[in-house]
Order: structure tokens, then C-alpha cells, then sequence
């Protein structure tokens, strides 16, 4: 009997299958840990160099709007007019386009649960890849002269931007909406219901409450993405380089000035490392960005 | 298509057993009158001997009883069945303990001859067995038709009881020679009465199985 | 006999399919009444019929009538929320919204309309102490009722109902998911609450049928096939599908 | 104030209008694309060449450079992040470890792809001396959905019972065999339905291949099949422009006459091959799921 | 590395067939003319492939030097550009590019003083009628600060003068550039005169319009020679394809795109040169 | 502390119900010798009507434990205090019984003077109903040596049988004319000797209620 | 009797807590020992550490031994792997692999190495015979077993440990998670499988461990209180704690 438990004496492929599987899978999980450390290193040494190399007081590139790179003498590197405009811009992104992703994702699994599995459901799932040049071909072909027309300006304008990111993130929030709200226990509308609350009062109520800290993660990541996207602002927000005075005045953001210029400009020099300070600047903001989320989805859980 | 193969199985072999029990306790009535008839010392041991063994037969039973309700959490007609199993072989005990009784008799009254060969004592005891077997078919069948008529015919065997007291009474006055053993015969009587009595009892109790409906006690 | 709800040859379809077949019925004011029946007879269907929670899918059809008082509960110009708050709903599972016990509690009141505190202090109180769970939370009540244990739970979701004082309060097998000693207190709460309210209860627990309910009612494949007192239910059933079924036996 | 019945159907029609915009919103943007690039999409269009001054180009090479490079990124992409997907999902213990990985995933996840492109830009263009090469731009897209391909690998993974792997191990499988054997197939439709729509995700992305993989396709010969050849196609160190890419350089560096239709047409394909990504995925992930679950 | 490595290897290999893979970056005034000329070149050349990207001058200048690519095309010198160690970038100057001032077809003049000119890259004059032309704000589109363009533009036409922050539009490539100033009203902007189309209009500069006859001649300053670079001397294809692009099969390519021939020039700059 | 309140309390009143019964029999088996001894046709007819509320009470207990074993799915000592009611309640009925045979007899012995004081009878009378008294108390507080004693004490009884009957069966044979009474005093003894049979079977029952074994019938 | 496994003296650690008490108990050879006892006192605990599922859990510390025919299952030299093979284990809810009903079975051969189509062929016919399952299921083994019932998803689960020969079953409420009719037939199942196996199996259902068990063993706070014969334990337990935890009643 005692044959069946002994040890078999160690089976070599036994063993290599069981190590050499788990130690692939191992290094690639070091992998990504070190990629990123590697990215954030990167990033980080480049970003800093402005402030190392060329002197630049972090003040000025935060809250200077004075940006004067190409200059011979004493060229300014304030970056501030970027930071607004992509700050600006996103934010007008999201106020667009939370209250009609919150009321679609309502609508969807609330109102219409059939509409909104069968149609609304793929169709947002579409939107959501559909690619960002896309969305700024469509703006820059559809909406700027629509609203040079129509509205005024010049067309390219905060507004155009703020429409097509809105555009881009609305899908993003109102499929982590829709899916926070999906993912709410059936039996909390039942009860609500079976209290004699109307459909609205248990909406308002439960379900909404229940689902703020999902919803406000899918603005966060909407928020992430609006700052984050590149090509569908730049070709839309006219990139002057300037705080805009209105919806309507053009102007640029941290993306768009660092698509047009970092090709162009020669590595090492302050010009070109003022722009890897702002992809510094924009990693950590969408670093804050993802602690925030973490944050929102411990609280989402707690009360799960 | 049952899907409880065990239980219904546990089901049968107590009715089996108590169907045993049951022809057991017929078999050691007759016996018993039997021995006492014919005054066969040998045959009312055997129905003496075969006491206990109904005696288990009934713990038995009521064993199984126990364990059926402990497992099977029974309802409605099996729960009749486990409830009417652990009433009945009371009475069937019973019926065995008076077959004992008389068993007792007949060893004590062989001993003399008999004082008159007994004739209204074997049809007491015929009639008895035959609400017994009655009953147990009764119980087979479930048939309650039966079983109703097992109940009336309690009523004859008191009839014969009541008349065959009164002749042993009868006897007993003409020729107090006669008394031990009339004496004797009355509790034989007595007896069967009895056991016609228990017999009804158990027509009642498969009335109650098959209708679930306990009939008042008259 | 007093009759609190009256079913009359109702029908009810999910699209074409028949779900509940001319199910006719009686329930006696203050008693409970089981519904027991193989999964899928229709038991949970019929029991949101008499509060119209079945309102909320869109296939369902509806024929015959169901009186609650008197008054038929689909004539068209009930109103449906009303309903709901005379005759209210414990479920499967424990449903206790993520809030607070107290705000648990003061929802149903609160939508009603009901916004004075002290009123409200009141109300949750009584309704906590109607689900015999008072003591064992009097102490934190502004926790979070998810923090319950399960049997705690369902005796919340039933105070919560309590506070918008139905009449009627429908059961949906109230003790599937809790351990045996919460489904004990729960038995021995419904055992109290019959003296105020009108109870039906789907079980799929025989002997819990038969612990609490003074009648029961089987269901199969849409149809009531027996309806008669618990007793004679569990020990003497008429008819033998109910006897196959009770005695845990099927065709 | 107004009943709260009134406050009901009052929302509910302000649902319902926001429902009806939206999908009118959607099907005019959508629509515009088609119908604006609709005249474009005809088998000459996809398949000839570009022109760089006359009017009448395709957008062949692209086609082809936007599936290859799909390919190229999917082969990296694939492996490791199956592989981390299975070391989080099943090896990695709750732990500093774990916890460092996870920020690790979700940081490389957040970073906006310009700035992988950047990165992609003086690592695989500059650092390496490859140039603009579609395997620099394949890498860059891979670093950018590496995340993406770990965390759907992870929760479909995860999603799988844990009742499977017991099983697994009940029947005396080693954690490996269980890993490949039971939990792997049962991930199956999860995993299949996820890396399509990365697919889609690189298909579709631009900001990290312009400093990458380039902006422009050389002609190629499409008769040259050897990998190592410059002319091939199948040569991925050669630059290339996908898709999206080249509607950006149309619109801004082109001189081409019908820029215009050019970029609408181009739209229009990617859309549709978003669309044709985004049911496929749909249709396969139910089908195996019918397949596994047993359903029809 | 593979791709630059391998090709070099495939080209000693044979160097009686000219045959492997460059890939030439950088300025899109030059873009044009390089695609057309490199298509050309493939097509006598079966095996050989050039491949050229647009990006802008600082692009192939950064790329050039750093060796990610083996021509680097650029509007203006090496030594222009802050950060290039133009020492070790050898210069060929395929032809001399002519940028014209393009304004949107709403702008009834067609032509600007210098000062003028200036007054509104600097932001002074801000309306059309200031200059005679039609009551009509103008809107500046810019290239980047980074581009080649901007950097000649300034160089010649501003006279070096900062332009103003702030104002107007910016685009990052000249057929954005283009298709901004048609279709926006009042827009002013410039453009390589390989870019100028119909659907916009160049102006005279001082009365002397954009021509190649007035460039060549010295009349009209705005122009630039455009270049491309290498890393120390070319060898191989790069070597063979920059043969080419001075070979007369090219000039008739020069001429139809709109370019001049450095031949033609009758004026010529240095780095230094103003 | 208990979660099963309404199990309990169903089992306390099935209890109580038993308790009643034991009463109410030991009451029975009381006066109907009362009045037997003290010819009080009265208290016969007394005890001879209460015996319906005896037959109906076992009913009534017999319901309460079908009805707990159909709810309560009753294991252990639960279990064998209802299996102990179903089963203890048919001897209480047949003590019953008894005791309205008994009175029946009184009546009829009534109307003549008795053969003589009766001592003996009364005396075996109070060691049956002792030993009743003594299951019930065991009963109730579960109390094994008690039912033990109990179980001894149906020795005396029959010992008290024996010697009773003998001196009947001699008044008989003495005085044929004492016949008839003598006969019905002799049932009366074996009644009571019946009595304390069945007072045993419940003290055994009471033992296995408490310990969980069955004892061997001896 | 004849032991197929005796526990001695077994301490179980969660880290610091002793989930496992000091519990010593013999396991008669083709017996079915049934494990009672409330929630959380231990007896999956118990249950894992005979087949060492418990090794997957970090934080387990044991003490004492298990001597499955009398080799300690805790020596360091015991494959593990093996041992599992030999000690299959049934859960509480179905578990079958998404995959086609013949490769569930064939599942275990194939990962101990058998890859003859005809040894499987036999194999799964056999073990799906041995579970009361073929004839359900054998016009269909290449369809999913997702598309099984409940009930029949938990015998092929018990089919599929049978394809790898085990000696010992361990059921971990096999039943909890099906309908009664389901339940049944797998009690009946496990009846004629005592025959070949020793089977432990743990339940919240006294009435099945009365059913189906010859022996019982009640835990409590990780505790072996009694154990017996099953029909003592459930007619006449010796201790308080387990007459009042098997009469529904708790301290
Ligand atoms: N929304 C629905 N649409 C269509 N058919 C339904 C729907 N809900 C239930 N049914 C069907 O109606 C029948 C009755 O379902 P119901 O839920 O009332 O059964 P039940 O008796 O409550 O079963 P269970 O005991 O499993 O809860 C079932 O055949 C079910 O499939
Ligand atoms: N992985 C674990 N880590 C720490 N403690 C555990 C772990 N698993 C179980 N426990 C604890 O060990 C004790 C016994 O758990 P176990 O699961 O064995 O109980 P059980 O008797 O099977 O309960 P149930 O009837 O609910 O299945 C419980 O207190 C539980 O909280
Ligand atoms: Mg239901
Ligand atoms: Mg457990
Ligand atoms: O792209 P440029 O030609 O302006 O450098």
C-alpha cells in the first residue's frame, strides 16, 4: 500500500512542467513592473531635467503663461496656458457629457432595460472604440465649420474640443455607469418597489446613491481619458497658445503642444525638455487620477 | 415512479414485520385455544416460547418506526403508516399476551380433564381470529370496507362472551367442583373478548391510514 | 369566514404561456397562508400578481380578478404604488438597501411622505420592535444594515415593511437563504405577526408550511390543486398529487 | 411642490428624451461617417495605392499595415499579458508584490498614449537605431494595451469558479495542469471576447504609432513574401502607416486633392472595422460560451 | 539592429544592383518633392527602397543626428536649429523653396508691405481694412515654433521680429495649414509655394510676387534652401539616392512641384547669411 | 435559552396533555374502586361517563404528536417524547378501560351486600394507582430510579393477585351463592393486576424516554 | 473493524486559531461517515485536511496525523498529488469543467497520463455507471455538461472522481445546492457507492446524515463532540450539545 503515497521519486517533468509555467508567468508579471518602473523613470528624468539642466523654476513652468521657447535669449518655458486649456477642456468634456451619460445609462437599464441591452448597449460598446482620429476628423470636418457658421468664432474653439472629448468620453461613462447600475442588486429596486416608492423615487433614492461611487469612477476615467487624448483636440482647439476668453476663442493644451513640437524639436534642449515636464506633469496628474478611482471603488465596495 | 427507493423500501419491510407480527400473533390465539381444547401441554409451551419473540417483533417495530420519522421527515399517508405501526402492535402485543394467558390456562387445566369439551370457547376464538386475519388483510389491502366490518363484528364476540359467562357462572353454581377451572374458562373468555376488542382497535387505526380520519371510540 | 383577499379564476400569461391557471381562492384576514408547489408551478408568479409587482414585465397577462377588501387590485383605476403599501413584500433573499438600519426603516415613510423626525424615531422603533429585532440593534441603529447577519437582515427587510403598515405581507420563501436558527426566529415571528396581518408565504420547507401557516395551498403547473387547512394538508391530502408531492414523490 | 407621481412621469420623459437624443446622436455621427465615405468604399479604394499629388489614391497599403501591425502587436501583446494575467489571476499572493503589479497595470493603463508614443519614439526609434518601424510601433502598442490585455486576462481568469480549480486539484491535477487544462478553456469566450476588443484598440490607435511606426507606407511589392526583403510587406522593420494614422497625415501633410475623401473614406473603413471587431467578438464570445455552457 | 544594418549589409552584398531600405525625415515643405522624387527612384530601382516622413525640419534634424534616419530633411541649416551639433551633419542642398504669404480668397488685397506684413504677425494691425482691405478681422494661422517654415517665414519675411503670442491659430503641418486659411475668413498664414493652391491667395510682398523667376533673381527674399542632411559622409543607397536627387531626372520633378533647381539660383546664403 | 419557542411550548402542552390523562386514569382507577368497595353506583356512573373524556384526550394527544412529527421533524429526545406519548397513551387508555370495567362491576355488585369488607382489593387498588401516581411523577421529572421501582413494584401486585384470587376461588368453593360476586371481584383483581401491568409499560417507556434504551420485555 | 483512515490526535491552526481541536476519530472501511455540526465549526476544515486540500492555504498549520491505511497522509514524502487522486473529493455546489460531458470524465485519466481513446471510452462509460448517470447521459457525451441539471451535474461531478479510482469520497454537502429530487437520488447514490468506498460526507441536513450515514460525528467550535452509530446519535445522543444541536435547539 504504501507504493501509492510514497514520493514518486521525483518525476523531472513534473517538476519542470509545474516550475517552468509558474516561472513564466512570474517574470511576466516582473516584467510589467519593471516596464513601468522603467516608463516612470523615463519619464521622470526627462521631465525633471528642465528644472535640473536648464534651471527652471517649477513655479514658473506651473503658473507662468509665458511661453517663449524658440527664443535666443532667455527663453520662457510657463506652461500654465496648457494646463488651463487642458483642465478647461476636460472639464467641459465632462460637464457635457456626465449628465447625459448618467441619464442614458438610467435610461438603458431603468427605463427602456430592453432597448438598452439589445440597441444601446453594442452601440455605445462601438463608440467606445471607435478611434480618437475619427472623432477628430468628424470635429474638424463637421463640427468646427458648423460652428464657425452657427455659432461664431472661428470654429476651432474650446467648444469644438470640449465637444468631441465629450463625445469620446460620453461612451466611457455611460458604460461604467450603465454597468454600476446593472451590477446594483436586482432586489433593491424590488424592495424600493414593493414599498410603494415610485419607479423615479427608487431611482433617486437607491439606485442612484448606491451607484455614485461606480458612476463617479466612470467620470474619473472619462476625466483620465479627456486629459490624455491628443489628436482629436489638437485637430480641433486651434492651439493658440493663449488662456481663451470664451467658449468660442481657440486654444491649446498640454497634448497638442506636445504632438506638434516634440518631433520637432532636438532632444536635450530646454525647449524639448519643457515638453517632456508636461508628459511629467500629465503622468502624475493621471496617476492622481487612478488613486482617486482606487479610492472610489474601495468606497463603491463597502457598501456592496 | 417513486424516487425514494430506500424509504419506500424501509416502508415495505415494516409492513412486512408488522404483517408478521401480525400472523404471529393470529397463529399463537389459535394455538393457544388449541392447546386448550385439546388439552396439549406441548403446543401451549410453544405458544408460551413464542411470546417473546413477538415481544421483539414489536420493539423491533417500534424501532423502525422511530428511525423512519428520525430520517424521513415522514407526511400524510407515510407518516400514517409509521404512526398506525407503532399503535397497532400495542394491540397486537396485547393479542399475543392473552394467547400467553391462555396458554398458561390450558397448561394449568390440562391437568384435569376438561369439564365439558369446549365448544363456545373455539368459536369465541375462531370469530377472533377471524377479525384478526381480517384485519390484517385489511391491512394489505387497505381496504376499509373490510376493516368497518371487522369493527362490527366485535359486537358478536361479546354476545358469545356475555353468553358463555353465563353458563360457566352456570356450571359453576350447579357443581363448585367445577369452579378452579371455570374460573379458568371465564378469563379464556375474557380473554377473547379482549382480543376481539384489540382487533377492533386495529381495524380503526387502518380506517385512520386510509382516510386519515380517527373514528370516536363507541 | 372574514376574507381578506378573494382570487377569482385568475389567469395570468407570460406572453403565450399559461402560467397560472383559473387559480380561485380565498384568504382568511389574519391567518397565514403556505404555498408550496415544485419549483417552477407558479407559486412566486402568483404571488406578485397580488401586489402587481408582475407590472413590471412587460409580457404578463392578466385575466380574472384578485379582491383585496373587496376591491379588485387590476380594475384600472387602482393605484398601483397604493397598492404596494397596503400589501407588501419580504423576499427570497435579504434585500436591506445600503443605508443605514434607521434610513432602512424610514425609506417606506419617508417616500410616503413622511419627514418629521420624531414621527420617524417612532415609527422605526415600532416597526424594529414588530420584527423582533429591536434589542438586538437599538444600539446602532445609524450603522449600516449590510453589517447584519442574514437572518438579521430579513427581519429588517420585514420591519421595513412594517413601517408603511400593510395590511398584507407577502412572503417569497423568506428563509431559503438563512440558517436554521434565523429561519426558527423567522417562523416565530410570522407565528406572531398573523395576529395583526394577513400572510401568504411560499415555502418550499414542508414542515415549515406546516409550523406556520393555518392553510396551504399546493400549486402545480399553474394550477391549485389542493387547498385546504394545514392540517389536513400535511396528514391527511385528498388529492394524490399533493400526497405524492408532500411525501416528497413525483410522477 | 409637485406629487411625487408627477415627479415620476416628469423624469421619465426626461429619460426618455435623453435616450431619444442619444440614439439619434449616434446614428447621425455614425451615419455621417458612412455616408460621407460611402462613395469611397469601393474595392479600388481599398486595395490600390496612395497618390501623393493627384487625386484618386487608395488606401491599400494602410489596410495592410494597420492588420500587420494588428498582428505584430497581438503576438507580443498576447503572451505576456496572458501570462500576467494568469501570475495575477492564480500565482500572485495578496502582498506588497501583488499590490505594486496592480498600481503597476493601472498606472501603465492611464498613461495617455501620446506619451507612449513618446517614449516609443526614443526608445524603439532612436535608442534602437530601427527607425520608424512597424515593430517599434507594435511595441509601443503593446506597452499601451499590455495593461489592458492583463487586466482582461486577469478577471477572466478570475471569473472562472473557483469550484473548477478545486475540482482540478480534487482529481489530483497540479496547479499547472489546472491552470492550462480547466481554468484556461473555461476563461476561454472571456479571454477571446477581450483580446478583440484590444484588437480594436490597436486597429484603431494613432498617438503612439505616429513617432513609432511612422506616417508614411513605402511601396512594397506585394509578390515579395520574404520577411527579411525591404520590399515585403511582411518585413516589420520597415515603417508603416495604419489607418488612423495616415487619415491624420492626409488632413494635415497631404496634398493630395481629395484629402477629404480620402479621410472620410478611411473613416468610414475603421468605423466599420470597429463594428465588424465589435460583433465578432460578440458572436464569437456567445457562441463558444453556448458551445462551453452547453446551450444552444 | 535590423533595419538600418541589415540594408547597408544587403548593399555590400551587391553593389552592382542598388538595393535596400532609407528612410529620409523631416521638413514637409521638402515632403512633396522627396516622396515623388523617392517613387521615382524605386521605380528604376525595383529593390531599393527610400521612405520619406514628414514631422517637420526639427524632426529629420533630431533624427538625422541621432541616426534614427539616414536623411534629414530640412528647411533651414543645421546650424539654425539650438541643439544640433551641426558639425557632424554633412549638408546637400537638393533645391531652394519659395514660401509665399497666403491669405483666405475673402481678402480683396493681394499685396502687403514688409511693415505690414510685420504689423500683423505682431498683432498691431488686427483688422483687413487697416491695410485697405475688406472690414474683416484676420485671423493668423501659425505653424509651430518648431517648424522650418516658421523659422524662414520669421527669418525673411518678419526680419526676425517675435511674432505675438496668443493670437490666431496654430497649425502642425502645412495642408492643415492650407485648408485652415481657405476655409476660414480672413485668415493669413504662409506656405511653401509647393503647397499654394486655388483655394487660397498668395500675396506680393512689396509689391514683388511669389514667382520663381523673382526668387532666382533675388527679388523676392522669402525662400529657403532645402536640405538634406547625413551623419558624416553618405554611402551606399543613402549615397546613390542623394546622386540621384542632384541627377537631371529629378529637375523636371523640381520644376512641376514647384521648387527651384539650386542651378537656377542666381543668389545663394550660408548659414550664417542674412 | 431555546430558538425554538412554539416547538417547545407544543411539546410542553403535548406534556401536559399526558400528564392530564395519567390524572385523570389514576382518578378513574381510584374512584371506580371507591365505589366498588363502598357500592356508591354513583361514583361508578361517574367514573363510567369520564371515560369518554379519557378515549377523547388520547385522541387529542395521539393528533398533537402526529401533527409535531409532521412539523417539527422531531430527532432524539424530542422524538422519543412523542413516540412515548403515542405509545404510553394507549396503556392509559387501557388503565382506563379498566377502571371503567371496574365500575361497571360496581354497579352491578351493588345491589347486594358483599361477600365480605373488601381489603385486599383496595389495597392492590392503591399499590396500582401508587405505582401510577409514581410513572407520572417520573414523567415528569424524568426520573429513571423512580420508574425503576415502578417496574419492581408489579411484582407485589401479582403477588397480591395470586393470594386474592386463591381466596375467592375458596369463598366460592365455600358458598356457591358468593359465586357470581366472587367471579366479578376476581375480574376486578385481574383488572387491577392488568392496571399494574400497564403502569409498568409506562415506567418503561419513561426509561426509555430518559436513556434512549428499550428494556427487554421480561 | 477495518479502518481505512484514523485521525489522531489532528490540531488545525487558521494562522493563529485553532480551527481544529484535538480530534481523533477511526473511519470504518466502506462506511459512510457522516460530519454534522453548525456553521463554521470546522467540518470542511476537517474534511480538506484528509486529501490535503488544505495545503492551498497559506496560512494552515497541522498537527497529529491521518493515516489513510495506515501512512500518514502528513509525511513529508507523500505525494500530494497522488494522494488527492486517491481521496477525491465531491463539493458543495456542482462543479463540472466547461466542457463536453466525456471530457469532465475523461479529465482525470488524462492528466494521470491515460490517453488511449479506448481505455477512456471504457473508463467514462464505467465511472458514468458507477454515478447512476449513463443511461441520462450517454446519447450526449460530447455535449456540454453546463446543459446538465443540478442533480446530474453533481453525479457526473461524482462520476468524474470516479474515473480516477479513488479509495475515499469526500462530500462536502453534496446536496445543499439541489432540489429535493436531486437530493434523493444522490443519497441513494451514495448508499450503493458504500459498498466500493469509504465515504465521508459532511451535512446541514440531519434527517440525510440519519439517511444515509452509518456513522455520525458531531463537530462544534472545531471539536469532535460524539460519535457514534448514526441511529444512537439521532435516537439518543450522550451529550447535551449534540441532542440540542440535533433537536434544533442551541446553548
Ligand atoms: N418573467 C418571466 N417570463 C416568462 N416566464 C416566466 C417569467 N417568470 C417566470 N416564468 C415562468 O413561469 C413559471 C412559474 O414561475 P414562478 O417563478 O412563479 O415559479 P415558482 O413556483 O415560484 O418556482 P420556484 O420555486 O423555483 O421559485 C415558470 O415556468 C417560469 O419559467
Ligand atoms: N482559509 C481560512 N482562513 C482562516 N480561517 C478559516 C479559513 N477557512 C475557514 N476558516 C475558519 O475556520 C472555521 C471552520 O470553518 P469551516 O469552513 O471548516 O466550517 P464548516 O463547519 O465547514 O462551516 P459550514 O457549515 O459553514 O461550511 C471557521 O471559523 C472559519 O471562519
Ligand atoms: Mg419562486
Ligand atoms: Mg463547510
Ligand atoms: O515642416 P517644415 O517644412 O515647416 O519644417
Amino acid at each position: 500500500m504504501d507504493k501509492y503515497l510514497q514520493t514518486r521519486r521525483l518525476s523531472w517533468r513534473y517538476i519542470k512542467k509545474e516550475l517552468l509555467g509558474r516561472s513564466v508567468v512570474t517574470a511576466c508579471g516582473l516584467f510589467i513592473i519593471i516596464l513601468t518602473l522603467f516608463l516612470v523613470f523615463f519619464i521622470a528624468s526627462q521631465g525633471i531635467d528642465l528644472f535640473k539642466d536648464n534651471h527652471v523654476s517649477l513655479s514658473h513652468f506651473l503658473f507662468s503663461t509665458s511661453w517663449h521657447p524658440d527664443r535666443d535669449q532667455a527663453p520662457q518655458v510657463g506652461a500654465l496656458i496648457f494646463i488651463v486649456g487642458s483642465i478647461v477642456i476636460s472639464l467641459l468634456a465632462l460637464a457635457l457629457s456626465t449628465p447625459f451619460s448618467v441619464g442614458l445609462a438610467i435610461f438603458m437599464t431603468e427605463i427602456s432595460p430592453g432597448l438598452g441591452k439589445k440597441v444601446l448597449q453594442p452601440a455605445i460598446e462601438i463608440f467606445v472604440g471607435i478611434p480618437s482620429v475619427v472623432y477628430g476628423w468628424v470635429g474638424l470636418s463637421l463640427l468646427v465649420p458648423f460652428i464657425r457658421t452657427h455659432i461664431g468664432g472661428m470654429g476651432f474653439s474650446v467648444l469644438a474640443g470640449g465637444l468631441v472629448l465629450a463625445l469620446m468620453i460620453f461612451p466611457t461613462i455611460t458604460s461604467i455607469s450603465a454597468d454600476t447600475l446593472r451590477s446594483l442588486p436586482h432586489h433593491y429596486k424590488e424592495a424600493s418597489l414593493a414599498l410603494g416608492a415610485t419607479r423615479w423615487q427608487t431611482i433617486r433614492r437607491i439606485l442612484l446613491p448606491s451607484a455614485t461611487p461606480g458612476i463617479l469612477t466612470g467620470v474619473v476615467l472619462g476625466l483620465a481619458r479627456a486629459f490624455g487624448e491628443a489628436l482629436a483636440v489638437q485637430m480641433v482647439i486651434g492651439n493658440t497658445i493663449k488662456i481663451p476668453g470664451s467658449l468660442l476663442q481657440p486654444t491649446t493644451n498640454l497634448t497638442s503642444i506636445m504632438t506638434m513640437d516634440m518631433g520637432n524639436t532636438v532632444m536635450g534642449t530646454m525647449w524639448n525638455n519643457a515638453l517632456w515636464s508636461m508628459a511629467l506633469l500629465l503622468f502624475i496628474i493621471s496617476f492622481s487620477f487612478i488613486l482617486l478611482i482606487r479610492k472610489l471603488g474601495a468606497i463603491g465596495a463597502m457598501t456592496k | 415512479m417513486t424516487t425514494r427507493h430506500t424509504y419506500d423500501q424501509e416502508l415495505e419491510n415494516l409492513r412486512q414485520d408488522i404483517l408478521r407480527m401480525g400472523s404471529l400473533v393470529q397463529m399463537a390465539i389459535h394455538d393457544a385455544v388449541q392447546s386448550l381444547a385439546k388439552q396439549d401441554v406441548e403446543l401451549a409451551q410453544k405458544v408460551i416460547d413464542g411470546d417473546d419473540v413477538i415481544d421483539k417483533l414489536e420493539i423491533d417495530i417500534e424501532d423502525t418506526c422511530m428511525l423512519l420519522i428520525a430520517k424521513q421527515q415522514p407526511l400524510a399517508r407515510d407518516l400514517r403508516i409509521i404512526a398506525t405501526g407503532l399503535k397497532i402492535t400495542t394491540d397486537m402485543e396485547r393479542v399475543g399476551d392473552h394467547a400467553f394467558d391462555i396458554a398458561k390456562i390450558a397448561q394449568k387445566t390440562a391437568k384435569q380433564p376438561l369439564i365439558k369439551p369446549l365448544i363456545d370457547i373455539p368459536r369465541m376464538a375462531a370469530m377472533a381470529q377471524k377479525m384478526l386475519q381480517d384485519s390484517l388483510e385489511a391491512y394489505v389491502n387497505l381496504d376499509i370496507a373490510l376493516a368497518e366490518q371487522v369493527c362490527r363484528a366485535d359486537d358478536a364476540v361479546d354476545d358469545l362472551y356475555n353468553q358463555v359467562f353465563r353458563e360457566l357462572l352456570t356450571y359453576m353454581m350447579e357443581d363448585p367442583h367445577t369452579i378452579t377451572q371455570a374460573t379458568q374458562l371465564m378469563f379464556v373468555t375474557r380473554y377473547l373478548e379482549r382480543v376481539a376488542d384489540h382487533t377492533t382497535n386495529i381495524a380503526e387505526w387502518i380506517i385512520y391510514l386510509v382516510t386519515g380520519q380517527r373514528l370516536r371510540k363507541k | 369566514m372574514d376574507y381578506k383577499i378573494e382570487v377569482n379564476k385568475l389567469k395570468l400569461y407570460y406572453g403565450d404561456v399559461l402560467a397560472l391557471k383559473k387559480i380561485t381562492i380565498n384568504i382568511v384576514k389574519n391567518s397565514v397562508l403556505a404555498l408550496i408547489g415544485p419549483s417552477g408551478c407558479g407559486k412566486s408568479t402568483f404571488l406578485k400578481t397580488i401586489n402587481r409587482m408582475n407590472d413590471l414585465i412587460e409580457t404578463v397577462k392578466i385575466e380574472g380578478e384578485i379582491l383585496l377588501d373587496g376591491m379588485n387590485v387590476y380594475h384600472p383605476n387602482v393605484d398601483v404604488v397604493m397598492l404596494r403599501k397596503r400589501v407588501g413584500m419580504v423576499f427570497q433573499r435579504p434585500n436591506p438597501f445600503p443605508m443605514s438600519i434607521y434610513d432602512n426603516i424610514a425609506y417606506g415613510p419617508r417616500i410616503h411622505g413622511q419627514s418629521n423626525k420624531g414621527k420617524l424615531d417612532e415609527i422605526v422603533e415600532k416597526s424594529l420592535r414588530g420584527a423582533a429585532l429591536w434589542d438586538e440593534v437599538k444600539e446602532r441603529l445609524t450603522s449600516s444594515a449590510m453589517g447584519l447577519s442574514g437572518g438579521q437582515q430579513q427581519r429588517l427587510c420585514i420591519a421595513r415593511l412594517l413601517a408603511v403598515e400593510p395590511e398584507v405581507l407577502l412572503m417569497d420563501e423568506p428563509c431559503s437563504a438563512l440558517d436554521p436558527i434565523s429561519t426558527m426566529k423567522i417562523e416565530e415571528l410570522v407565528t406572531e405577526l398573523k395576529d395583526k396581518y394577513t400572510i401568504v408565504m411560499v415555502t418550499h420547507n414542508m414542515q415549515q408550511a406546516a409550523r406556520v401557516s393555518d392553510f396551504t395551498g399546493f400549486f402545480l403547473n399553474g394550477e391549485m390543486v389542493e387547498y385546504d387547512k394545514t392540517d389536513a394538508i400535511f396528514t391527511r391530502p385528498q388529492d394524490n398529487r399533493t400526497e405524492d408531492y408532500i411525501t416528497g414523490r413525483f410522477g | 411642490m409637485i406629487g411625487r407621481k408627477t415627479a415620476d412621469r416628469l423624469a421619465t420623459g426626461i429619460f426618455y428624451a435623453i435616450g431619444v437624443t442619444v440614439v439619434v446622436g449616434l446614428v447621425l455621427f455614425v451615419g455621417y461617417l458612412v455616408y460621407h465615405g460611402w462613395s469611397e468604399l469601393n474595392l479600388h479604394f481599398l486595395l490600390s495605392g496612395p497618390r501623393f499629388t493627384k487625386a484618386g489614391g487608395g488606401i491599400g497599403p494602410q489596410l495592410f499595415d494597420s492588420i500587420y501591425l494588428l498582428v505584430l502587436a497581438m503576438i507580443i501583446t498576447i503572451p505576456v499579458g496572458l501570462s500576467a494575467g494568469v501570475y495575477m489571476a492564480e500565482y500572485a499572493r495578496p502582498g506588497k508584490l501583488t499590490d505594486t503589479l496592480r498600481l503597476c497595470i493601472e498606472t501603465l493603463a492611464s498613461l495617455p498614449s501620446i506619451i507612449i508614443g513618446l517614449f516609443g519614439l526614443i526608445i524603439f526609434v532612436n535608442l534602437t537605431g530601427w527607425g520608424y518601424t512597424l515593430f517599434g510601433g507594435a511595441l509601443a502598442v503593446a506597452v499601451l494595451n499590455l495593461p489592458v490585455a492583463t487586466r482582461i486576462s486577469e478577471d477572466a481568469i478570475r471569473n472562472v469558479p473557483q469550484t473548477i480549480r478545486e475540482a482540478s486539484y480534487g482529481l489530483g491535477a497540479t496547479q499547472w495542469q489546472t491552470i492550462t487544462r480547466a481554468v484556461l478553456p473555461a476563461a476561454l469566450p472571456g479571454l477571446l471576447t477581450g483580446f478583440i476588443i484590444t484588437a480594436g484598440r490597436v486597429f484603431g490607435e494613432a498617438a503612439a504609432l505616429l513617432y513609432t511606426a511612422g506616417m508614411s507606407t513605402p511601396i512594397l511589392d506585394y509578390s515579395n513574401l520574404n520577411p527579411f526583403s525591404g520590399a515585403s510587406p511582411l518585413n516589420p522593420f520597415r515603417p508603416g502607416a495604419t489607418l488612423a494614422v495616415y487619415i491624420w497625415k492626409v488632413n494635415s501633410e497631404g496634398l493630395v486633392p481629395d484629402a477629404r475623401a480620402i479621410a472620410d473614406g478611411a473613416s468610414a473603413v475603421l468605423v466599420l472595422a470597429i463594428l465588424v471587431f465589435n460583433l465578432g467578438s460578440r458572436y464569437l464570445g456567445i457562441r463558444l460560451n453556448n458551445r462551453l455552457t452547453g446551450r444552444q | 539592429g535590423c533595419g538600418g544594418g541589415g540594408t547597408q549589409k544587403a548593399n555590400e552584398g551587391q553593389k552592382t544592383q542598388i538595393s535596400g531600405n532609407i528612410t529620409a525625415s523631416g521638413s514637409t515643405a521638402l515632403q512633396p518633392l522627396a516622396e515623388k522624387a523617392a517613387q521615382q527612384f524605386g521605380q528604376k530601382n525595383p529593390n531599393a527602397k527610400v521612405i520619406v516622413q514628414g514631422g517637420g525640419s526639427g524632426t529629420g534634424l533630431t533624427q538625422v543626428a541621432q541616426g534614427a534616419v539616414q536623411i534629414g530633411d530640412s528647411d533651414i541649416f543645421a546650424e539654425e536649429k539650438s541643439g544640433i551639433n551641426a558639425g557632424e551633419l554633412v549638408d546637400h542642398k537638393v533645391c531652394v523653396v519659395g514660401f509665399a504669404t497666403v491669405v483666405n480668397k475673402k481678402v480683396t488685397i493681394d499685396n502687403l508691405t514688409h511693415q505690414q506684413l510685420l504689423d500683423i504677425f505682431t498683432g498691431k494691425i488686427t483688422n483687413w481694412k487697416e491695410v485697405g482691405g475688406p472690414d474683416l478681422k484676420i485671423t493668423i494661422v501659425n505653424r509651430p515654433a518648431s517648424s522650418g517654415t516658421r523659422a524662414t517665414f520669421k527669418k525673411y519675411a518678419l526680419k526676425g521680429a517675435e511674432e505675438a503670442t496668443g493670437i490666431g491659430l496654430q497649425s502642425d503641418a502645412s495642408g492643415t495649414v492650407l485648408k485652415t486659411v481657405a476655409e476660414t475668413d480672413g485668415a493669413v498664414s504662409y506656405l511653401a509655394l509647393s503647397y499654394v493652391n486655388d483655394s487660397v491667395k498668395a500675396l506680393k510682398l512689396d509689391g514683388v510676387e511669389p514667382t520663381v523667376a523673382n526668387i532666382t533673381s533675388g527679388k523676392y527674399p522669402i525662400w529657403s534652401y532645402e536640405h538634406m542632411y547625413t551623419k558624416g559622409q553618405p554611402t551606399g543607397l543613402t549615397k546613390d539616392f542623394l546622386d540621384y536627387m542632384g541627377s537631371d531626372d529629378v529637375k523636371p520633378l523640381i520644376k512641376q512641384l514647384g521648387y527651384i533647381p539650386n542651378s537656377d539660383m542666381k543668389v545663394s546664403r550660408t548659414a550664417t547669411s542674412n
